[in-house]
C-alpha cells in the first residue's frame, strides 16, 4: 500500500493573526544579529508594539469574518487538519491576550524608572555583585531578546486556548512557557531573588507538564485519538475503560490547573510573581491565567463536556480550596507583590466557580448569562486589573529599586495622592466594590454557579471575598490612614515616561468602564458563542 | 514480549536507583540505562523511528547535555540529606506511594482488549507513515516546535554568552601594567616563587620556607588554597618520626623545634584567599 | 502482546519520577526525574499507539523529544546561572523566597 | 417639566459637587473656597429636593419613574422613582447635608478639608441614589458604593483609632453586602428560571418563587439590613464608628445611611419576599426588642458622649423593626416617620455634643460638668433635642414613637410591654446625660469657653425647629407614607384592619 501524502489544508485567512505574532518573534531574533546595539531597543520595541496592534486589527477581521453555524449557539471554523479551532471564543481570547500584551511591551520598555535603562538585567550571564556587571550597567547594556521572547510566549498563549487536540495543546504549553521561565531570571535589581524564581518556576513548571503529558497519554489511550472531537464521541459512547479516562482527566487537570495556579497547586506563584521582574509579572499573571482558562474551558466543554459529572465535583472541591488558600494567606503577607499573587490565587478560584457553572443551554432561559459568558468578563476584568496594580507597583521606588514591602508603603497616600489612589482602586475593583469591573465579574461568576446549583462553591466564594476585602483594605489603610515613617525610610513614587501611565491610564478606563457600562463587553463575550466542537 | 519481561525490572530498578544514589553522575548514569531500555522496548513496539530517535537525541544529546552540566557543577556534587521541612520527604513518599498504587490499581484494572497492532499503519513504513501525518495533520504543531527551539537557544545566549565590553589586554599591555604596579604600588615584578622543596607526593601543594622559616603564600595556588589541600611543611616535619619508623630509621630525638613552626600555611591561607 | 504491562510499567516509571522530583535536593537530579516522567509518559503513548492502531500516538512521542530537547536547554541554562552566582545546585539553597 | 429626569439630576448634581470639590486646584485647598463649593452644591440639592416634593402627589404610588436598560445580559435597569418612603427619605437626606456641612465648617482642617466635603458629597449623590433606586441590583450597586465614601469620612477624618474604626466599619458593612450579594445573585437566578431574567422591582414582586428560595433570599436580604441599620447582634460596629469619626461624619453614617437599612427592609424584604417576611417575624421582632432595651442599657453605662448617642441609635432602630415588623399600618407609617425624626433628632443631639466636645477637648462625660453656666444656650438646645429622643409629646418623636407603641401592643402585649421599658430607659440615658454634663459646678479652667457661634446656631436651629414643627403637624408626612404602607402590607397579605389582624397571624401564638 503506498500512501499518497495529501497537502494539508492551511486557512491562512483564519490564523493570520497567529501566524504574524510568530513571525514578528522570529524577525525578533534576527534583529539581535544583524541590527546595531544602540538601535536595537527601539526597533525592537517598534517592532513587537505594531506586530501586536496589527495582530488586534487581524483578529477583529477575522472575527468578523467567522462563519455562523447553523444552531447559532457557534461560530468559526476548525482549521489545520481539525487542530486548531478558530470560533468565538478564541478570538476573544486572542483579543484579550494582545491587549494584555500590548501592556507587557510597554511596561517592558519603560526606561525611565531606571534612570534610562530597563527594568532587565544588563547582561544576564554576568554574576549579581561584579565587576562586569557593574561595567554592562555603567555602559547601559540591555537585553532586548526580552521581546522576541515575550513575542514568542504570546504565541503559544494565543495557541494554547486555540488547540483542538492534545498534541498541539501540549506544544502550545510549551511554547507559552519556555520563555517566560527565561523572562522571570531576568531581573535589573534582586537578581538571586529573580533567578531562584525562574528555577522554580522551571522545575515545578515542568514537573507539571509531566503530569499533563501522562494525561495526554492516558486520554489518547482511552480515545484512541488526540482531537477533542473524537475524545468526546469516545467519552459519549464508550462505558469501558473509565479509571483510565478518569485518571487521564485528572492528570491533564494537574497541569492545566498549575498553569493557572489553583490550590493545591498554587506554591509557585507568590515565589516567582515576586522575583519576577515586575513587568513580567505583570504581564504573566493576566496573560498566563487568560490562556490557560481559555484552555482549560474548551478541555472541559469540548472534549469532556459529556463527562460533566465526573469533573465537577472536582473543580467544586478545588475551587473552594484555591479561594480559601489564596484569601487566608493573602492576609498575613506583607510585601505588596506576593500579596497580589496570592490575590491572584484567590481570583483563580472565583474563575474556576464560573467554569464549574457550565450547563446545557436547554437549561438556560433567553438571556441568562452562560458559564462561558461570566468567565470570558471575569478574565477581562482580571487581566486589566492585575496589568494596573503591577504596572503601579513599579512606581513607587526606593534606592534599591521596588520597594515592595508594606513598610515602605506607608503613608503613600499623603505623599502620592494620585498614584495611591489608583492602586486603591485597582484593589478596590479586585475586591470587587461595586461601580468597579471586579465587581461585575464577580458578579457575573457567581450567577452561573448559582444557576448550575453549586451553592456550596458559591457560599465558599462570598466568605472568601470577605476575607479578601480585608486584605485588600489593610493595604489602602496602609497607604492612607497610617502615618508614615521619616522620609528615608518609605518610598516614593518615581515618575514614569509615557509608556507605563499609558499601561496604567488603560487598565483604569477598563476597570472603570466595565464597571460602570459592562453592557457592551458582556454582549460582546456572550455573542462570542460557544465552542465549536 | 521477552524483550519487556526482561527490561522492565531493569528500569524499575534503575529508575529506583535514581532515587537512593547520593552522587547526581551516577544518577544520570542510571537514567540513561532507562532510556536505552525504553529504545529497546519502542523497537519491540514497532516503533523503529523512536527507538532511533530515542538513542540519538534522548540518550545522545539531551543526556549528554546533563553530564555536561554536571561536569561544570563539580561531579562530585551530590545531595544533602537534611530535611529543611521536616517530615517533607516522608510526605512525599507518602503522597508517591499513593499515586503509584492509584495508578497501577487504576490502570491494572482495564481491559483493553486485543491491541489493533501497528501493521497496517506502518504498511508504508513507519517513517514513511509518520511523516505523512507529521507533515499533515501536525503540520501547524510540528512548525510551532521550532518557536521552542529558537526560544531555548536564545534563552541559552542570554543566560550563558558575555559579551567582552572591554579590549582583551595583550602581551604588550599586560607586561605594562606590571611595570607600572611595581611603580606605583610596589607590586612583586617577576613571576611568584616556586612551591617548597619538601616533595613527597606532589610538590605544588607544599609552600616555600622564607629564610626566617615562615611559609610563603604565593609560592602555591590560590586554587589548592581555596580547596584547602595544601601541606604546610612544619606539619610534614612533624611527621618524620612517623615517616623514620616506617623507613626502619632510629627515632629522630630532636624534633621539638621543628614541632613549634613559627607560622603555618593554614594560617596564611585566609589571609592568601582574601587578598585573591 | 500484552499493552496492559507496558502501561503499567509506565505508571510505575512516571510515580518513581514523581517521588523523584519531591524527595531530591539537587536541581539538576530533580530535572532528571522530571525527564523520567516524561519517558514513562512516551512509553504509555507509544503503547497505546499500538493498542489502537495508528500513529497518533508515535508522533506524540517524537513531539515530546522536541519539547523535551528545548526544555532541557531552558533549565539547564537556568540551573547553570543559578550555580555559578551560588556554587550549588541544590533547590534549597536558593530559598530566599521561601515565605 | 414632568419629563425632565429630576431623580437623576438630584442624584447627579451631589456627585459633580464631590468632584469639582476635590479638583479645586492646590493653592486655594486650604482656603474656605472648597467649602462654599460644597456647601452650595448641598444647597442646590436641597433645592431640588424640594422641587421634587412639589411633584409629588401622595398615593399615586411611584413616581417621577425613569427606566433605561443597563445591562441587558443581566436584566438590569438603571430604574429610579420615588414613592412617599422614598421622598421622605430623599427630604431626610438634602435637609441634613447642608447642616453637617455648616456644623463641620472647621471639623476637618488642617487635614485637607476639601477630601471631607467632596466624600460627604459623593455619599450623598450615593444615598439619594438608593432610595430612588427601583432596581434591585441598582440598590445593592450604589449600596456598595455608599461604604467607599464612609469609609474615607471615618478613616480620614476623626478621633485616634479611626483607622481601626473605619476598617471594623467596611468589615462588617462589606460582609452584609457580600451576603446580599448572594442573595441578590440567588434573585437574578430565581427570575431566569421564571423566564426572562429582570432586576426590576415591579418584575420582582410579581414573581412566583418557592418557598424554599424566598426564605434563603429573605434572610441574605436581612442579613445586610440588620448590619446596616444596626440590629442586635451584628451593632458592634456602630459604637466604635461613632466614638472615632467626627461629629458630622456620624449624622451622615447614623441619620442618613443607617437609614438604608430600614428602608431596605421595607421597599425589599416585605416588597419581595412578603410571605418569608410573615414568616421571619417571630425572629425579627425579637431581635429588635433585644436591641431597644440593649442598646438603652449600653448607653447608660457609657462615659463617652458620642458612643452613648451612638448606642441610643442602637434602640430607636430597634423601635423602627419593630415597628416595620409589627405588620399593620400604624406600625408601618410610624416607624417611617421615625426614621425621618430618629434622623433629625439624632443629628441635633451628634452635632450639639461635637460642639461640646470641641469646647471641652474631650468627650468623657465624667470630665464634663456645670456646662450650663458658661453656655446656656448650647445646654438649652441640648436639652430640648434630648427631650425630642425620649419621645417627650410636642416633640416629632413622640408621634412616632405612639404609632409603634400602638402596633407593638396590637401584636401582642408583652412586646408592647418590653419596648415600653426602652422608653423608660431612654429618658434615663438622656436625662442623666444632661445632669452629669450641664447641670452642677461650673469646674475651673472653663472661663474661656464661649456659647454658641451664628455659624453653628444656623447650623442646628432648623433640625430643632424640625423637631418642634413636626412633633405638632405630623399629617403632611402621614399622608404621604400612608399610601404607601398600605400598598405594601396589601402585598405582604395583610388585609389591613388593626384591631384584629394582629391576633390572626402566626406570630402570637
Amino acid at each position: 500500500m503506498d500512501a499518497v501524502f495529501t497537502k494539508p489544508t492551511i486557512e491562512y485567512a483564519d490564523i493570520w493573526p497567529l501566524v504574524l505574532v510568530f513571525a514578528v518573534a522570529c524577525i525578533g531574533v534576527v534583529i539581535e544579529a544583524f541590527v546595531p546595539r544602540e538601535r536595537r531597543f527601539i526597533v525592537q520595541t517598534v517592532l513587537a508594539g505594531a506586530g501586536l496592534v496589527a495582530a488586534l486589527v487581524g483578529t477583529v477581521v477575522v472575527a468578523r469574518d467567522l462563519t455562523v453555524h447553523a444552531d447559532g449557539a457557534a461560530r468559526g471554523a476548525i482549521d489545520v487538519e481539525g487542530t486548531i479551532a478558530v470560533d468565538g471564543p478564541a478570538v476573544f481570547f486572542w483579543g484579550l491576550i494582545l491587549i494584555v500584551a500590548l501592556g507587557g511591551v510597554l511596561l517592558f520598555a519603560e526606561r525611565r524608572l531606571e534612570g534610562g535603562v530597563s527594568a532587565f538585567a544588563g547582561q544576564a550571564a554576568a554574576l549579581p555583585g561584579t565587576e562586569a556587571e557593574r561595567q554592562a550597567s555603567k555602559i547601559g547594556l540591555e537585553h532586548t531578546e526580552i521581546y522576541p521572547l515575550l513575542m514568542f510566549a504570546v504565541f503559544g498563549m494565543m495557541l494554547f486556548p486555540t488547540a483542538n487536540d492534545l498534541l498541539t495543546l501540549f506544544v502550545a504549553l510549551e511554547v507559552l512557557s519556555l520563555p517566560l521561565y527565561l523572562l522571570c531570571g531576568l531581573a535589573r535589581r534582586r537578581r538571586l531573588l529573580s533567578q531562584e524564581a525562574a528555577l522554580k518556576y522551571f522545575l515545578l513548571g515542568a514537573f507539571s507538564s509531566g503530569f499533563f503529558l501522562y494525561g495526554v497519554a492516558l486520554t489518547y489511550g482511552f480515545a484512541g485519538s488526540m482531537q477533542y472531537a473524537d475524545i468526546n464521541e469516545a467519552v459519549r459512547n464508550d462505558l469501558s475503560n473509565q479509571s483510565l479516562l478518569l485518571i487521564g482527566i485528572g492528570m491533564l487537570t494537574v497541569g492545566l490547573l498549575f498553569k493557572v495556579g489553583a490550590a493545591p497547586f498554587h506554591s509557585w506563584t507568590p515565589d516567582v510573581y515576586q522575583g519576577a521582574p515586575t513587568p513580567v509579572t505583570a504581564f504573566m499573571a493576566a496573560g498566563t491565567k487568560i490562556a490557560a482558562f481559555g484552555a482549560i474551558l474548551r478541555l472541559f466543554y469540548v472534549a469532556f463536556g459529556s463527562e460533566r459529572w465526573t469533573w465537577q465535583p472536582m473543580l467544586w472541591v478545588v475551587a473552594i480550596l484555591t479561594m480559601v488558600v489564596g484569601a487566608v494567606l493573602a492576609v498575613v503577607q506583607t510585601d505588596m507583590k506576593r500579596m497580589l499573587a496570592y490575590s491572584s490565587i484567590a481570583h483563580t478560584g472565583f474563575l474556576l466557580t464560573g467554569v464549574l457553572g457550565v450547563q446545557q443551554a436547554s437549561d438556560l432561559s433567553d438571556g441568562e448569562v452562560t458559564s462561558m459568558q461570566a468567565v470570558l468578563f471575569y478574565l477581562t476584568t482580571y487581566g486589566f486589573a492585575m496589568l494596573g496594580a503591577f504596572a503601579v507597583v513599579t512606581l513607587v521606588r526606593d534606592s534599591s529599586g521596588e520597594a515592595t514591602t508594606f513598610a515602605r508603603w506607608q503613608g503613600l497616600g499623603r505623599r502620592s495622592p494620585l498614584v495611591a489612589g489608583l492602586f486603591a482602586f485597582f484593589l478596590l475593583s479586585m475586591a470587587g466594590i461595586p461601580l468597579t469591573a471586579g465587581f461585575v465579574g464577580k458578579w457575573a461568576v457567581f450567577t452561573v454557579a448559582l444557576s448550575a446549583g453549586a451553592w456550596p462553591v458559591v457560599i465558599a466564594a462570598i466568605l472568601c471575598s470577605i476575607i479578601a476585602v480585608f486584605f485588600y483594605v489593610r493595604v489602602i489603610v496602609l497607604m492612607f490612614f497610617v502615618e508614615g515613617l521619616p522620609d528615608g525610610e518609605v518610598a516614593s513614587v518615581t515618575r514614569p515616561s509615557l509608556l507605563t501611565s499609558a499601561t496604567i491610564a488603560v487598565g483604569l478606563a477598563a476597570t472603570v468602564v466595565l464597571g460602570v457600562v459592562p453592557g457592551p463587553v458582556l454582549t460582546l463575550a456572550g455573542h462570542a458563542g460557544q465552542f465549536l466542537r | 514480549m521477552i524483550a519487556f519481561w526482561i527490561l522492565a525490572p531493569i528500569m524499575v530498578l534503575a529508575a529506583l536507583g535514581i532515587l537512593f544514589v547520593r552522587k547526581a553522575v551516577h544518577a544520570a548514569l542510571l537514567l540513561a540505562v532507562v532510556m536505552i531500555s525504553l529504545a529497546v522496548l519502542y523497537a519491540s513496539l514497532d516503533a523503529p523511528f523512536l527507538f532511533a530517535v530515542q538513542i540519538i537525541v534522548y540518550t545522545g544529546a539531551i543526556l549528554m547535555l546533563f553530564l555536561f552540566v554536571l561536569m561544570l557543577v563539580g561531579v562530585d556534587a551530590s545531595d544533602s540529606v537534611v530535611e529543611t521541612i521536616r517530615g517533607q520527604r516522608i510526605l512525599a513518599i507518602g503522597a508517591g506511594v499513593l499515586l503509584g498504587t492509584g495508578l497501577v490499581v487504576g490502570l491494572g484494572q482495564i481491559s483493553l482488549g486485543t491491541a489493533v497492532g501497528l501493521d497496517d499503519a506502518n504498511a508504508p513504513g513507519n517513517i514513511q507513515a509518520l511523516a505523512d501525518i507529521l507533515f499533515s495533520r501536525y503540520v501547524f504543531a510540528f512548525e510551532t516546535t521550532s518557536a521552542l527551539l529558537i526560544t531555548a537557544a536564545v534563552g541559552a545566549m542570554v543566560l550563558a554568552h558575555r559579551e567582552r565590553l572591554t579590549p582583551k589586554a595583550r602581551q604588550p599591555e599586560l607586561a605594562a601594567q606590571r611595570v607600572k604596579d611595581y611603580a606605583e604600588k610596589g607590586t612583586h615584578i617577576g613571576p611568584l616563587p616556586p612551591p617548597g622543596v619538601y616533595a613527597r607526593h606532589n610538590a605544588v601543594d607544599t609552600p616555600a620556607l622564607l629564610p626566617d622559616g615562615t611559609a610563603a603564600p604565593t609560592s602555591v595556588s590560590r586554587v589548592l588554597i581555596a580547596r584547602g589541600t595544601i601541606r604546610s611543611a612544619p606539619a610534614t616535619a612533624d611527621a618524620i618520626d612517623e615517616i623514620e619508623k616506617q623507613i626502619g630509621w632510629a627515632p629522630h630525638s630532636g624534633g621539638s623545634g621543628a614541632a613549634t613552626p613559627p607560622a603555618t600555611t593554614d594560617e596564611e591561607a585566609p589571609a592568601a584567599g582574601d587578598g585573591a | 502482546m500484552n499493552i496492559q504491562a507496558y502501561v503499567v510499567l509506565s505508571a510505575i516509571l512516571f510515580t518513581i519520577g514523581c517521588v523523584g522530583v519531591l524527595t531530591r535536593r539537587n536541581a539538576i537530579v530533580v530535572f532528571m526525574c522530571v525527564e523520567l516522567m516524561l519517558n514513562a509518559s512516551n512509553l504509555a503513548l507509544v503503547a497505546f499507539a499500538k493498542q489502537h492502531g495508528n500513529l497518533d500516538g508515535q508522533i506524540a512521542a517524537f513531539f515530546v523529544m522536541v519539547v523535551a530537547a528545548a526544555e532541557v536547554v531552558v533549565g539547564l541554562a537556568i540551573i547553570m546561572t543559578i550555580f555559578r552566582t551560588r556554587r550549588s545546585a541544590s533547590v534549597d539553597d536558593a530559598s530566599l523566597l521561601k515565605y | 417639566m414632568s419629563d425632565f429626569p429630576w431623580l437623576t439630576a438630584l442624584i447627579v448634581v451631589p456627585l459633580v459637587g464631590a468632584l469639582v470639590t476635590a479638583v479645586v486646584p492646590e493653592p486655594r485647598r486650604e482656603t474656605a473656597l472648597p467649602k462654599q463649593v460644597a456647601l452650595g452644591f448641598s444647597l442646590v440639592t436641597a433645592v431640588l429636593g424640594i422641587v421634587i416634593a412639589t411633584q409629588f402627589h401622595a398615593g399615586d404610588g411611584m413616581q417621577l419613574t425613569e427606566t433605561h436598560t443597563w445591562i441587558e445580559a443581566f436584566g438590569v435597569h438603571y430604574a429610579l422613582g420615588v414613592d412617599g418612603l422614598g421622598l421622605l427619605m430623599i427630604l431626610l437626606t438634602v435637609g441634613l447635608v447642608p447642616v453637617v456641612f455648616l456644623a463641620s465648617w472647621h471639623e476637618a482642617d488642617g487635614r485637607n478639608p476639601a477630601a471631607f466635603f467632596a466624600w460627604a458629597l459623593a455619599l450623598q449623590g450615593f444615598a439619594l441614589c438608593v432610595f430612588a433606586a427601583t432596581d434591585v441590583f441598582l440598590f445593592y450597586v450604589v449600596f456598595e458604593a455608599t461604604l467607599i465614601p464612609a469609609y474615607f469620612l471615618i478613616g480620614g477624618f476623626g478621633r485616634e483609632g479611626r483607622g481601626f474604626a473605619a476598617l471594623k466599619f467596611l468589615m462588617y458593612q462589606l460582609g452584609g453586602g457580600l451576603v446580599l450579594l448572594a442573595a441578590v445573585i440567588g434573585l437574578y437566578v430565581v427570575s431566569a428560571d421564571a423566564g426572562t431574567p429582570s432586576y426590576l422591582l415591579s418584575d420582582l414582586q410579581q414573581l412566583d418563587m418557592s418557598t424554599a428560595w424566598e426564605r434563603w433570599l429573605f434572610v441574605g436580604f436581612m442579613i445586610a439590613f440588620i448590619v446596616k441599620a444596626p440590629l442586635f447582634p451584628l451593632h458592634t460596629w456602630l459604637a466604635d464608628t461613632t466614638e472615632k469619626a467626627t461629629p458630622g461624619t456620624s449624622v451622615l453614617l447614623v441619620c442618613i445611611l443607617d437609614k438604608i437599612g430600614t428602608f431596605g427592609m421595607l421597599r425589599f424584604c416585605l416588597g419581595i419576599f412578603p410571605n418569608a417576611s410573615q414568616w421571619a417575624t417571630p425572629v425579627v421582632i425579637t431581635l429588635a426588642l433585644i436591641s431597644i432595651v440593649y442598646g438603652a442599657f449600653l448607653a447608660i453605662g457609657q462615659d463617652d458622649i458620642l458612643r452613648l448617642i451612638g448606642l441610643t441609635s442602637l434602640s430607636h432602630f430597634g423601635f423602627i423593626t419593630l415597628g416595620i415588623f409589627a405588620l399593620t399600618s400604624q406600625g408601618g407609617s410610624g416607624s417611617i416617620l421615625y426614621m425621618v425624626n430618629h434622623g433629625v433628632g439624632t443629628a441635633a443631639l451628634f452635632l450639639l455634643a461635637g460642639y461640646l466636645i470641641k469646647r471641652k477637648g474631650t468627650s468623657l462625660i465624667s470630665e464634663i460638668t456645670g456646662m450650663e453656666k458658661r453656655t446656656p444656650v448650647l445646654a438649652g438646645l441640648f436639652l430640648v433635642a434630648g427631650l425630642a429622643t425620649l419621645g417627650l409629646p410636642g416633640l416629632s418623636q413622640f408621634v412616632s414613637e405612639i404609632l409603634v407603641m400602638i402596633a407593638a401592643f396590637d401584636y401582642h402585649w408583652w412586646v408592647g410591654a418590653v419596648a415600653v421599658t426602652g422608653i423608660v430607659l431612654a429618658a434615663v440615658y438622656v436625662l442623666w446625660l444632661y445632669q452629669r454634663t450641664m447641670t452642677g459646678p461650673s469646674v475651673p479652667g472653663d472661663e474661656g469657653i464661649l456659647d454658641l457661634g451664628r455659624r453653628e446656631l444656623v447650623a442646628v436651629v432648623p433640625l430643632l425647629a424640625a423637631l418642634v414643627v413636626f412633633g405638632f403637624f405630623p399629617q403632611p408626612m402621614l399622608d404621604a407614607v400612608n399610601p404607601t404602607v398600605d400598598s405594601l402590607l396589601q402585598h405582604v397579605g395583610v388585609s389591613d384592619d388593626p384591631p384584629t389582624v394582629p391576633a390572626a397571624e402566626e406570630g402570637a401564638h
